[in-house]
């Protein structure tokens, strides 16, 4: 199973997942009404990396994080 | 190199101490950038998270590209609850010569402000409240939308 | 404000008094850019003579230029020697707004570089040798020739 | 007498000059070879403003100044 952390202002507690890309985690998600206002304005990143694609393939101990907005300083 | 701490920066002791640690090096410029905490629209401060894995990648690649031009890079944030009128944010840039210093100082600074995966909050009667309206969505903000 | 010292700057002493003055007065930004005599060129240090009139009338015209931005300046420089790995030169701009900060400081000392009336020496085996190659004619040179 | 001093490196006393303007100051240093090195790259204030032009009246009490090229830092 894939993990998915939720950063920052998010507030959601992890979960696993079981997807062999990100199209199939944005299925996923369609349904999740908490996530509604964060999906249009989050970046994407698996094992630390930011990636632009949905074909991206996941693995099983691979780590999908969700990153709101910024503004450090 | 980069430093997180809880709580405020002791401003003073990482200026000194980064200032003892170069000054022989044989740099011509050192160029610290200091964020203070501003009191303003109620505010009694800000708080920050951080993820740290990202920061530290991103932070590795400017300091990669400041090296090449015979710079380094050096930055300290808080995590966590920083008062009004107490400091969050240094970064600091040592260049043998001034322009490049200038530039890397404001370049690296702006892509900080663009890029670090830093979330920021506003302190109002005890809450956090995400700083939305000032927050930069990353690139490729919206592949799940 | 604009301090002249004999000798080296006390960088630590200077940017942490300058710090703890300014840091309840609500600038966001606070941008030293630090000078460090680098060693080369087989000097032992630097030497300065200032003219302090026009020095402090330069200096006046920048501030002013910069309280219209809200932003402040500070400066300290050295007169006389002052060996390798040791500052000359510190300016600082205050700013609520960081890209006013970052543009200012970039203007300031470069403009510095070009009006300030300042007169640099190498130090070489216990004397001053002009650094007349480094060294930029002030506008209107060769009025008299 | 107008007082004309020798800023920076150029290591020459300050003097005394009876002039109504600055052409009249070009005059007396055409034939100073200790300033030849200087009067092209020199700067001239008069009482602490620089000037642009030879036509300036000077009045018995200014001060004029030559500034050599600077670096500061």
């Amino acid at each position: 199973m894939a993990s998915v952390e939720f950063l920052g202002p998010i507030g959601k507690e992890p979960m696993e997942v079981d997807i062999q890309n990100l199209n199939e985690l944005k299925a996923i998600f369609s349904d999740d009404k908490s996530l509604k206002e964060w999906l249009d304005i989050c970046a994407i990143a698996v094992n630390d990396s930011l990636v632009d694609s949905l074909d991206i393939k996941i693995k099983p101990d691979d780590k999908i994080s969700l990153l709101p907005p910024v503004c450090g300083g | 190199m980069l430093e997180l701490y809880e709580g405020p920066l002791h401003v003073e002791e990482i200026i000194s101490r980064w200032y003892g640690d170069v000054k022989d090096k044989n740099f011509g410029a050192f160029i610290p950038f200091i964020g203070i905490v501003r009191d303003e629209q109620g505010i009694d401060g800000l708080s920050f998270d951080i993820y740290e894995p990202i920061l530290k990648s991103w932070f590795d690649g400017w300091q990669a590209k400041a090296n090449q031009e015979n710079a380094m890079l050096l930055m300290a944030h808080s995590k966590g609850d920083v008062p009004n009128h107490t400091s969050s944010y240094i970064s600091a840039v040592l260049s043998p010569q001034r322009k490049v210093g200038l530039r890397l100082i404001n370049d690296f600074v702006e892509d900080f402000k663009a890029s670090a995966p830093i979330w920021k909050y506003d302190l109002i009667d005890g809450k956090r409240v995400y700083a939305k309206n000032r927050s930069m969505p990353l690139g490729g903000a919206g592949l799940l939308a």
